[in-house]
This record gives C-alpha cells, structure tokens and sequence, in this order.
C-alpha cells in the first residue's frame, strides 16, 4: 500500500492503569520521543475496556486503535487481562468475519518498565495506519443519520 | 476371542520357541491369533538410530497394514518391535510426521490401533482362564526379566510400574510360582549389541545372571527375544566373565504358563534352548 | 403424535403442569401453542417442521406464571434450554420437557443432566443452506465480506424480530435502550445496523447455541444467524466448551485458559 | 450546565517547554461547561493548590482538572486540596500532559494541540464524574490461624501481642507441627525441642490466644473484616476439663502397636495417646480408628484406670462459629515417603528412610533415644548414604520445584551421623549444593572438611537389598562420570516437601488460589508474598511454599503485622473504585438479569446473589450484587455485562464513552 505523508492518522490507546499507563508515564521520564497521533484513555485494567469503545472509536473517525496492558501472569488484579484476552480472540473473528479491518487495532502488552516498548508501539502503529490510508470505508458508514444523533446530553 | 497377530523378524527365525509358545500358549486359551498380512521388519534396533522417516515408516506400514485388515487390537510378543510401534504411534500424533509419513507408504494410517505386548494379552484374556486350566503348577522360585523395552519409556507405553513391574510376577503366581525381589528387572541386556559387542553383552547380562542366581532363581523368566538370546546364547561368553558359572535356564513366560498349563516342552519349543530346561 | 397429545392432557388434567407449551397446525406452517387444559392438548402437533423455538417464551414470567410448565421440544430447542441453565434462567422443578425421539419414542426430561446427555448424541451439523451461504462468505477477501454486509445490512430497519425470536436475548433491557450513554442508536442506519449486529454476535459468543431462530425471524432474509453460528463453530473449539452442554467454569467470555492461543498481541 | 475548573501546570519548564501552555488554557476556557481556566508555574506548590481551592469556592466548581504531570504522581495531592475546598476529591481528574505529551514530543503545534484534546478528554469525564465516598468496611478484630506449627505459633503470638484475640487451629492433638519432630536445627545445631517448647507453652498460657486443637476448619464465609468461620472440633473422647493429663490411660491401653505419626513411623503409640511428651494440651485423645471400644464395642480399660472419669465415650464432633476479622493460613507441608521411589526400593526396605524419620532416629526423644539405630534390625549402619533432591527438581515425578531445606538438612544430618559413629562413613550424593542463607554454606563446609562427610556429586539410579546390605548404585559426574557402588547399612532419602493433605479443598473453602501443587498462591511474587488474592487472607511458611524454620518465622510475623495493620481502625477505607449492580424502582429492581456470568468472571468472588422477595416473601428475582469488601475494582464483570447493568465508580461507562467522543469528535 502506498503510503500517503500528508496524512496523520488518528490513534486512540485504551490502556490500563497498572502496566501500559505507568509503561507510557516510564516512556516519559527517559523523555524518550514518539508520535503525537495517539492519545491515551486509562483504565483500570484491560478486563474493563468495553469492546463497543472500539467501535465507537472508528465510527468517531479513529484511523487506528491501540489496546495494550499487563503481560500474562502480570496482571495487577491477577486475570483481568486473561479475560480481556479471550474477549479480544472472539472480537478479531467477529469482526473479521463482518469484513471489519482488523490491521487497524494494534493488540499488546507492555509493562510498566517498558517504556522503551511503548514509544516502539506507538511508532510503529503510527507507521502502519498511515501506510493503510484513513479509515473512510468505516467512517463513510457513520456520517449517515449518526452525527446529530449520539449521545445527548442527560 | 480374535486378536491380531505380529509376529516380527526374531519371531521367525533366532527366537522360533517364543513363537511357538505363544502360538501354543494362545491356542490353549482360545485366543485366535489373527497375523497380519505381508508384515514387514519394524527396523528396530538400528533404524531409529540412522533415519528417522524409515524408522517411523517401517512400523507405520505395520499398522497401516493391520488396519486395512479391520484389526482393532495387535499383540506383538517381541519388546523392541512392541516399542517401536507404539513409540511410532506416539511420533506419529505429530500431524506433519503423520503427513509425511502418509506420503511414504501411501496408504492410508490411522493410528488407532491398539498395540499391546504379551503380558497385556495374557492379563486382559488369560489370566481367569489360566488359573482354572493349571494341571501343572509351576512350583520354582524364580526372577522374573523385564528388560529395558518392555516398560521405558514409561511416559509413552504407559505399561507397568517403570523401575518394578509386577505384571509378569503376577502371571507367575498366578500359575503356582514363587517370584524374587532383586535388582536386576529391568537393567539393560545389551540387547541389540548381542553381535557387535558381545563383550559389552557378556557383562551386561552376566550382572543380571549372577544377581538371579545369587538370589537362588531356579530360572529367569522373560518376554523379549533380544533378552532370552543374550541371557541364553550368550551363556558361554558370560561365563567367562564369572568366577563360577551360572546354569539357570532363561524361559519365556509363555513357556512357563504352558508348562502349568501341561503343554508339550517340544511344543513350546523349551527344546531349542542353549541352555538346557530341566522344569 | 398420539403419546405426545395423551401426556399433555395427562399432565394438565393431573395438574402436574398447569400449561403446555408446543406447536399446533399454523396456516403455511406449525405454529406455537399454549394449552392451559387437557382439550387444547387434543391440537398438540409435533414433527420436523416444528422447529420454532420454543425455548424463547420459558424465561417470560407473565407467560409462564408461577406453577409448573411443560414445554415441547426439538433437539434445537432442548440446546437452548441447556443454554438458559447455565444461565442460571431455569430451574428443575418449574420445567417439564417433552420431545420426541428418532424412533418416534415420546420422552420426557425432568433433569437438566438428562436432557444434556440426550443432546449430547446429535452433533451440530451445517444444513445445506448455511454451508452454501458460509462457503461463500469464507471465499471472500476481507473488503468483499464488509460489502457483503454492508448491502445485506442496508435491509436491516431495526424490527429487532431477531432479538425477540433469540431465546438466549432475556435481558429486560437491552444494550440499545441503554441510554447513558447511548451506545448504539437504535434506530435503522447503517452504522447502527452494524453496531448492533456485531454486538449481538459478540454477546452471543459461547451462547448461541444455532437454532437459526433469529435468522428465520428476520423479514428481510438478512443471514444474521450465520454470524453467531460461525462465531459458534470457531470459538467452541478454540475455547474448549460444546454447545447445549453445562459450563462448569463459566461462559467462554467470563472465564479464560492460561494457553489461550493468540497471534496477534505484540 | 457544569461548571468546570481547569487548572494547566508549566511544571516549571517541563510542560511549557514543549507545550504551549496559555493557549491550551485559552482554548479549553472556551470551553462549554468550563467556569475557569489558568495556567501557573507550579500547580502542586502550595501558591498552585490555593489557586484550586480558591476557584472551587469563588466559582463554587462542580469539576477540576488539572493538566500537569501523571495521575500516579500527584492525583492525591490534587484531591485533598480539593476535599480542603469543600469539593467532592472524586470530582478532581488530571490530564497527563508531562509524562504522556510534554516529554515525549518536540516543541510543535501538535504537541499544543495534543495537550488540549488530552485536556479536554478529562473535561469531558469530570462533567460524568460523580461524587464519591470511600468505603468503610467495619473490621472484627479477632483472627483466626489455622495451623500450629512453628508458622502459626509465631504468627499468633505476635499477633496476640499486639493486644488482639486470635484463634488458632490446629487438626493433630498438639501444636508443634514438624518443628517439634526436629533433633536438631542447622545451622547452629540447637536442639529444636528446647527452643520450641517454651513457645508451645506461651501459646497454651497466653490470655489473648484461644487455642483449639483437633480441630479443623469447616466453613469460612464473608470477606476481609467480616468472616464466619465454621470450626469443627473433632471429638477427643476424653474430657479436658476434668482430665489431668496423668497418663495412667497410655500406660493401661492394650492397643500398642499403633505406628506412631509423631516418630514418622518408627516408633509405635497407643489407642488413647499424648502423640509426645512435650504436647500441648499435654492431655490424651482417642484414635477412634484403632481403640478397641470403638471397634468392637469391649474394652474401655482406660475409663477404668482414670481416676477422674474424663472419658466420654460417646462425644461426638461439635461445629462452633467464631467471627473473626482476618485469617493466616500456616497449615504447613509434608514430606513425600520412601514408596513415591520405585528405583529406591518402593518404600519395602526397612532401612531406606526419609529425612523426617532420620530427624526422629536423631532426635533424644526418638524411638531409639538419640542414637542412630537401623530400623531392621537395631545395628548401629557403619556405613550411610543420604540422598539429596529425592524427588525434587525432577519434572519426570512431577516435582520440577527445589524443596528448599534438603541441602541443609542433609548436610546437618550427616553431621550428626558422624557425631554420634565415630567410625561411621557417610556419603551424601547431591545435584548441587544450594547454602544460600546466613552461616548456611559454612555449615556445609563444616561437614564436608571437620566431619568428613563424603559428598558425590550425582545421582542414584538404584537402590536395592542384598545379603543384608543395601546396594546403591549411582555416578560421580566430578570425576569423569563412573559409576560408584556403595554397600550401604541405611540410606537417607532428603524426599521432596509437599504441600500438606487436603490443602487443595482448605483453598477451595477459602476461595484462594493454589499453584499446581497445590501450595498456596500469593498476592504477589514479590511485592505481596504474604497476602493471598483474597482480601484479609494471609499466608505463613511452608504452606505457600517449602521453607526453612527462619524464613517461616519471619513470614508469620510478616502475616502477623498485615494482620495488626488492618486491626489498626475500626473501619477499613477503600478508594470507592468498586463495581456497583443498578437497583432501579419497582417493578424492574434492576436490568441485571442475573445470568450471573460476571460470578464467574469475577477474580475476588465479589459477585453476589440477591434476591428480591416480595412483601409476602415470595422470591421476584435473584441479581447480582457486589461485596464491596471483596470488590478490588478491576471492571471485568463491567466490560462483560451485557445489559450494562453493572459499572464502576471512577470509570463509568459514561465516563470512559465521553472520553473518547471528545477525543475524536470534531
């Protein structure tokens, strides 16, 4: 795919709390540098990131996604991220299924001592999306009928 | 009761009394020995070491063979080919061997097959059967012989406790014989060396007889080829190696039911011992 | 047929069971019915074109009422039953199950492990309309499934007849009449038509048990339950759990293995 | 409309550096619903906070965010200063736009513009964000131990000393556990007996510590601060209230040939039995098993000799629940017997014994009185090999682990071998010499150069009996691998530590996670070694694991302070970071439906089951509800629930989804 410069990507990260967000603060403190495109949503842990956000990430014009928390046997609350695990097995084959473009989630586990990873990951991810080209296929899809329609506010 | 039947090379030609004896043992019991068609050599004990698609080929054909002819169930009374086979099997669950291997015989392999030695025969079909028909009982004190392949690797065969078995014990009881602890069941013969280095052989087996015989065994009982030709043919070369010669008979435990059972010496083929049987 | 008719009336007339759920003769096909006494039962029809899940109306109360109720029921069926267990929907003494066997043998199931066992002799099969339409889909490159779809869900006008037919969808309120936030629209428009068929997949994912209500409810034909059964034929093995059978540790979502398989986490 | 405060930190020069910082507040000032926004030098200096907490008055502020640093850095101090403003500290958010935007970008209009949108996301939250209250959790003060080794008599006693109840369990009729079996104790060779016993009593005589002995743990239900412990006392058939513990009953009971479990089966008991003279309660108990009255219905000698008539035939087992804040669990390990090792002979050799029988062998109070004696035939064993690693670090029986004590124990047992047969010769065959540990490896040294212990390095292929001897066959890898065979009077096998029966189901009881062989799990491999995955459960010695007598002391009192720390309020306070099941008004109660699959996600087993019953008591549903208490907070059973009918405080569905639509949205 050829890829366009002039285009920056839009990358929303879903984090957790324990590694990836103290991974990411870590990345900071050795003032490593990395693209701007992402910006960070902290979680608890990667067991509670819904994967409806996901898609509503996409249909608000995200390019890309990152979701990445504790390695295996890591986690702060012991299996959050086994479970969110599963869920991510079960999410890439629906949405693959549905003709969904699944390089545009990036999936993966940093810890909280590497901030070196996550510079890499945002970089790399940024490199990749802009190589695929905006995600208009999706977002044509949400700009019918949608844009006035979400969310009102309570 | 129908079973199939493997025979193997030994069976036919160095080792014809263990045929003979399982063939007799088998038709006292009514078990129908069902042997497969065109077997062929299972390539133990050089194969594994030089090639390992021949050595996984040559038993696969084996089986391969028997389930063409609808067998569920093979007794294979040689230990090394009863090892090869079901380590075979055991490499075979590995899909890209089977592929291959599926490729070199082309025809079709399952893997299905049930491979049991003769100790699993005679506990699963004999053993009632057995004790009601002794007419002889075998009144010796004896050792029995397991060897290296029967029971190793355990985590494969699955057969027996791996450093004490007990199975052939509890056959030999079960016929009226009296069985010694030692230590000597289940060290190495020198099995396949029995031609190439029949020095290392005479030491290997003269430790096994001499415990035996030290522990007053009357006879060492065993169920492979390999162990009976080294402890038996090998006789003279271990004596040489000990002080004081040792005498004791090496039978097959098919020999030893027979004899219980009142089955001919001839028949079971006690005649062609090196060392003489006087049970 | 006969046995079937006989039992219920048995059964309502006994008071065991104070409704029988089941089929009758509909004007192009069976239709459901609720016998509340013995003559009703008299209507009682039970054959393969009886596929209408009936599993889908035992976890409405103001149905079902308080007392004891029996219901017929296809092997389908009987699967989302099992289903409605582990989801702690049913319990043994309110449920009665009736079926009708290969041989025509009426049988009657008062345990849950009975009926597991029973379901546990019939292999969930592809019929030849889901390998056609799967065969295609799984040909196609991935910008060709997402055209597929798109067109198929351009139909879809939010009727939620899938989510009524769909016995395993008891939730008294559903994602979409959550409204803070409101996560998917609830009218008919293509994102919200994708949201909503892509969450129902992933609520369904080691639930569904493929009874295909949900696809034969759509008006416009759209294959939905291919979806979730596709979910289902590739998550079952990957996950380690059977249709129509109990969990013993939990829904494929709710628990986890420590070798799950996974390529694509970095 | 919400009024929000934002408050932007130059960090000194680390965020306006790269960030242009006055137009990050200009532009989030314009905000809809931002009431205030500024930017200063340092918002965590007391001038920054004052600017907070004045704002939140002047502008009575429904909201604050402050962009500086990380959360994990300051978001307390940002939260009191809001809580001394008088606003709910739940209100209070930070956008980190140092650690995550400052530091990692070079100075750029995107790098403004990614400190605004991060700003902005938080806005966006705080305008969903709720007031919250931390949690009080009311805490019993009493704890329960279960076991009475050396473990939980450490643990009890500090605890105790602490000036809080405990109660301690023990399943054998005497505390001690396989300390007290000891002879000695390396590395200082002091006799185990004499520095455990005083201990044994002060846990009998300490007022703060009631102790139950043969008793075992039914039941636990509750959670941190608010357990019921069900306790079942097995009955003893005596009466310890009137019994004297004279022993006149030992002396009389026909049943003599009962092997011994204190002597690891060397020595022999009786039917009714002190199972050691040190015992605590030194008073006897029936074995029901093997009392002749029991088995057929004759005998009752015993109740004939005592004086005080304190045998009660027909006791039967008593369950008692005790309320308790907090649990240890010292319930300690086992060692594997000789028959786990067919090549050693199958358990059938009378000479072959494990470490614990030598320990007994060695021991002054040992069925042979301190001296070394072959169980076969009472020989003094002129020749001795001990074997190390019998069984552990061996994958192929299933114990891939170290047990940890072999080493030393082996070390200190040949030692006393050969202090006590001086013309004894002992060999130790060993994979490796593990002496990590104060004074430990010259303990070893010790015994290899001034006792003269023979150490092979390798290992033993076979054991077996021959004219009386016993055979070992094994290598010595040192010295070109041959083969060495030794005629041995007595082997010694260090058999691998196990952890103890039934400590698989006590973990089930106590919902805490074991590893595969099944030790007990801890919260954390380094930084939690104590705690348990379940809030207010603690772990103590060689229950979590095989470990030596100082390291379990050190891990009770480890547990013992987790313990008096958490006695230490009245209330437990948690962060209010809970999951939480919506109860609506009748006729719904709640969307839950109670599929009750967040139960089985749930990693604290906080998920519980309410049932909503009608005026007439009649059941209308059961729903899930959430144990705060047990709740750690991590939000798997909310990105599960289907209906979304559970959330969680601090990271609502609204708060999470209103982040990233103002992220993206534009």
């Amino acid at each position: 795919m050829s890829s366009n410069t002039d285009f920056e990507p839009k990358i929303i990260a879903f984090v957790c709390n324990w590694c990836t967000y103290a991974g990411a603060d870590l990345t900071g403190t050795s003032r490593l540098k990395y693209a701007t495109n992402v910006k960070i949503v902290r979680f608890p842990c990667t067991g509670r990131i819904d994967f409806l956000l996901l898609l509503k990430s996409f249909a608000q014009g995200a390019d890309g996604v990152i979701v990445s928390g504790c390695h295996p046997n890591d986690c702060h609350y012991t299996s959050g991220n086994f479970h969110a695990r599963r869920r991510w097995i079960a999410f890439r084959s629906v949405l693959d299924l549905m003709g969904v473009d699944i390089r545009r989630i990036q999936y993966s586990w940093v810890s909280a001592a590497e901030g070196s990873k996550w510079a890499d990951l945002v970089n790399n991810t940024v490199a990749d999306i802009r190589a695929l080209g905006p995600y208009a296929e999706y977002q044509k899809v949400a700009d019918y009928l949608e844009k006035e329609g979400y969310n009102e506010e309570a | 009761m129908k079973i199939g039947f493997y025979p193997g090379c030994s069976l036919t030609g160095s080792s014809r009394e263990y045929n003979e004896s399982v063939v007799a043992l088998a038709k006292a019991l009514d078990i129908e020995l069902v042997e497969i068609k065109d077997w062929n050599c299972c390539g133990a004990t050089a194969a594994h070491v030089m090639n390992e698609e021949l050595s996984l080929s040559l038993p696969a054909r084996i089986m391969a063979m028997a389930e063409e002819q609808g067998l569920t169930e093979v007794v294979v009374p040689c230990a090394a080919c009863y090892n090869r086979l079901k380590v075979t099997q055991h490499e075979l669950e590995d899909e890209n061997k089977r592929t291959r291997v599926i490729e070199i015989l082309k025809q079709p392999y399952k893997g299905d097959l049930k491979i049991i030695n003769v100790l699993q025969m005679l506990e699963a079909y004999g053993a009632e059967n057995i004790k009601t028909r002794v007419t002889h009982p075998f009144a010796h004190k004896v050792a029995c012989y397991y060897g290296c392949l029967l029971v190793r690797p355990h985590s494969i065969l699955k057969f027996d406790r791996v450093e004490d078995p007990q199975s052939m014990d509890i056959l030999i009881k079960g016929i009226g014989g009296t069985t010694l602890d030692w230590a000597f069941k289940t060290e190495c013969c020198g099995a396949g060396f029995s031609v190439s280095r029949t020095d290392l052989v005479a030491k290997l087996s003269g430790n096994i007889l001499k415990d035996a015989a030290d522990r007053s065994a009357e006879a060492v009982i065993v169920a492979c080829p390999l162990c009976q030709s080294n402890l038996d043919m090998r006789r003279g070369a271990i004596n040489k190696t000990l002080e004081n010669p040792i005498d004791i008979p090496v039978i097959y435990i098919t020999q030893a039911i027979g004899l219980a059972l009142g089955i001919g010496a001839k028949e079971l083929g006690l005649k062609r011992h090196f060392v003489t049987v006087e049970l | 047929m006969k046995k079937l008719r006989d039992r219920a009336a048995e059964l309502l007339s006994q008071g065991v069971v104070s409704l029988v759920i089941g089929y009758e003769e509909g004007t192009k096909r069976p239709r459901p019915l609720f016998c509340r006494n013995s003559e009703s039962a008299e209507k009682l029809i039970f054959d393969s074109r009886c596929f209408h899940n009936l599993a889908v109306y035992i976890t409405k109360k103001e149905l079902v009422g308080k007392e004891r109720f029996a219901v017929t029921a296809p092997i389908s069926t009987l699967r989302s039953i099992m289903q409605l267990y582990v989801e702690n929907q049913l319990s043994e003494e309110k449920l009665l199950v009736l079926t009708v066997d290969l041989s025509g043998e009426l049988r009657e199931f008062t345990t849950f492990d009975e009926i597991a066992a029973y379901v546990a002799q019939f292999e969930l099969k592809r019929g030849e309309r889901e390998q056609g339409i799967l065969s295609k889909i799984e040909a196609m490159d991935r910008a060709e499934r997402w055209k597929f779809w798109m067109e198929e869900m351009s139909h879809c006008f939010k009727c939620y007849a899938c989510r009524s037919a769909c016995p395993l969808c008891y939730c008294s309120k559903c994602v979409v009449e959550v409204n803070r936030p409101q996560w998917i629209n609830p009218w008919p428009a293509p994102l919200a038509n994708m949201e909503w068929h892509i969450n129902r997949a992933m609520h369904m994912v080691g639930r569904c048990t493929a009874c295909g209500a949900c696809g034969d409810a759509c008006p416009v034909g759209i294959p939905i339950d291919l979806i979730t059964r596709k979910m289902m034929e590739d998550m079952a093995p990957e996950f380690g759990y059977v249709p129509g059978q109990p969990a013993k540790q939990g829904n494929a979502l709710s628990s986890w293995k420590l070798d799950d398989r996974e390529q694509f986490i970095r | 409309m919400s009024k929000i405060g934002v408050f932007i930190c130059h960090c000194g020069e680390n965020i306006s550096a790269t960030v242009d910082v006055e137009r990050v507040a200009r532009e989030i000032g314009g905000m809809e619903g931002v009431a205030h926004a500024i930017d200063y030098k340092y918002m965590c200096s007391d001038p920054g906070q004052t600017f907070i907490k004045e704002a939140v008055k002047k502008y009575d502020l429904d909201g604050v965010v402050v962009g500086a640093c990380s959360p994990r850095m300051h978001e307390p101090t940002f939260r009191r200063a809001c809580a001394e403003a008088g606003l709910n500290p739940y209100l209070c958010e930070m956008a980190n736009l140092r650690e995550h935007c400052s530091w990692v970008h070079e100075k750029s209009e995107e790098t403004t513009e990614k400190a605004i949108d991060l700003v902005k996301m938080l806005v966006e939250k705080v305008k969903k964000n709720k007031p919250l209250d931390s949690i009080k959790v009311p805490v019993t003060k009493r704890a329960l131990v279960i076991g009475g080794g050396i473990a939980g008599i450490q643990a009890s006693l500090d605890i105790a000393n602490t000036g809080h109840k405990v109660i301690l369990i023990e399943r054998d009729p005497s505390i001690g556990g396989h300390m007290s079996q000891l002879s000695e104790t390396f590395p200082t060779l002091d006799c185990s007996q004499c520095i455990l016993t005083p201990r044994m009593v002060e846990v009998a005589q300490h007022p703060n510590i009631k102790l139950y002995t043969y008793a075992e743990l039914e039941s636990l239900e509750g959670f941190i601060g608010n357990f019921k412990a069900k306790i079942r006392l097995k009955a003893k058939s005596v009466n310890y209230a009137t019994c004297t513990g004279c022993g006149a009953c030992i002396q009389k009971c026909p049943v003599k040939k009962i092997p011994s479990e204190f002597n690891a089966g060397l020595g022999t008991r009786t039917a009714i039995y002190v199972p050691f003279p040190q015992a605590v309660p030194n008073k006897p108990v029936i074995d029901r098993v093997n009392c002749n009255y029991y088995k057929r219905g004759a005998c009752k000698i015993c109740e004939k000799t005592c004086q005080v008539g304190s045998i009660e035939w027909d006791k039967e087992d008593e369950i008692i629940t005790e309320e308790v804040g907090a649990v240890v669990l010292a319930t300690g390990f086992d060692v594997k017997g000789t028959d786990f090792f067919p090549e050693y002979g199958y358990g059938q050799y009378k000479d072959v014994l494990t470490g614990l029988q030598f320990e007994r062998l060695a021991s002054a109070s040992g069925p042979t009185f301190g001296e070394i004696r072959r169980p076969s035939d009472g020989a003094i064993p002129k020749k001795i090999v001990f074997i190390a690693c019998a069984g552990s670090r061996d994958p192929a029986k299933g114990i891939p682990y170290c047990s940890k004590i072999c080493c030393m124990y082996t070390a200190k047992h040949a030692m006393l071998y050969q202090h006590k047969v001086h013309d004894g010769e002992s060999t130790v065959f060993y994979m490796d010499i593990r002496a990590g540990g104060k004074n430990y490896e010259e303990f070893v040294r010790r015994a290899i150069e001034e006792d003269t212990v023979n150490y092979v390095r390798g290992r033993v292929a076979r054991v077996y009996e021959k004219n009386g001897k016993l055979i070992v066959k094994g290598v010595d890898t040192l010295l070109g691998g041959e083969q060495v065979e030794i005629e041995a009077d007595m082997v010694v096998l260090a058999t691998a530590g196990v952890a103890s029966c039934g400590s698989e189901l006590l973990a089930q009881k106590l919902h805490v996670s074991y590893d595969p062989y099944h030790f007990f799990a801890e919260a954390h491999p380094k930084l939690k070694p104590v705690e348990t995955n379940t809030a207010g459960i603690f772990l103590a010695g060689a229950c979590q694991a095989p470990k030596d007598i100082p390291e379990t002391v050190g891990m009770a009192s480890g547990a013992a302070v987790k313990v008096a720390a958490l006695f230490s309020n009245d209330e437990l306070v948690r962060e209010p970071v809970v999951a939480v099941v919506n109860r609506l008004a009748p006729p719904l109660y709640s969307t839950c439906v109670g599929c009750f699959m967040c139960e089985t996600a749930c990693p604290y087993n906080a998920i519980e089951h309410e049932e909503i019953k009608g005026r007439d008591g009649s059941l209308i549903r059961t729903i899930a509800r959430v144990n705060q208490g047990l709740c750690q907070g991590c939000g798997t059973c909310v990105a599960f629930c289907r209906s979304k009918s559970i959330d969680i405080q601090g990271y609502t569905n609204e708060q999470v989804y209103a982040e990233v639509m103002s992220l993206l949205n534009d």
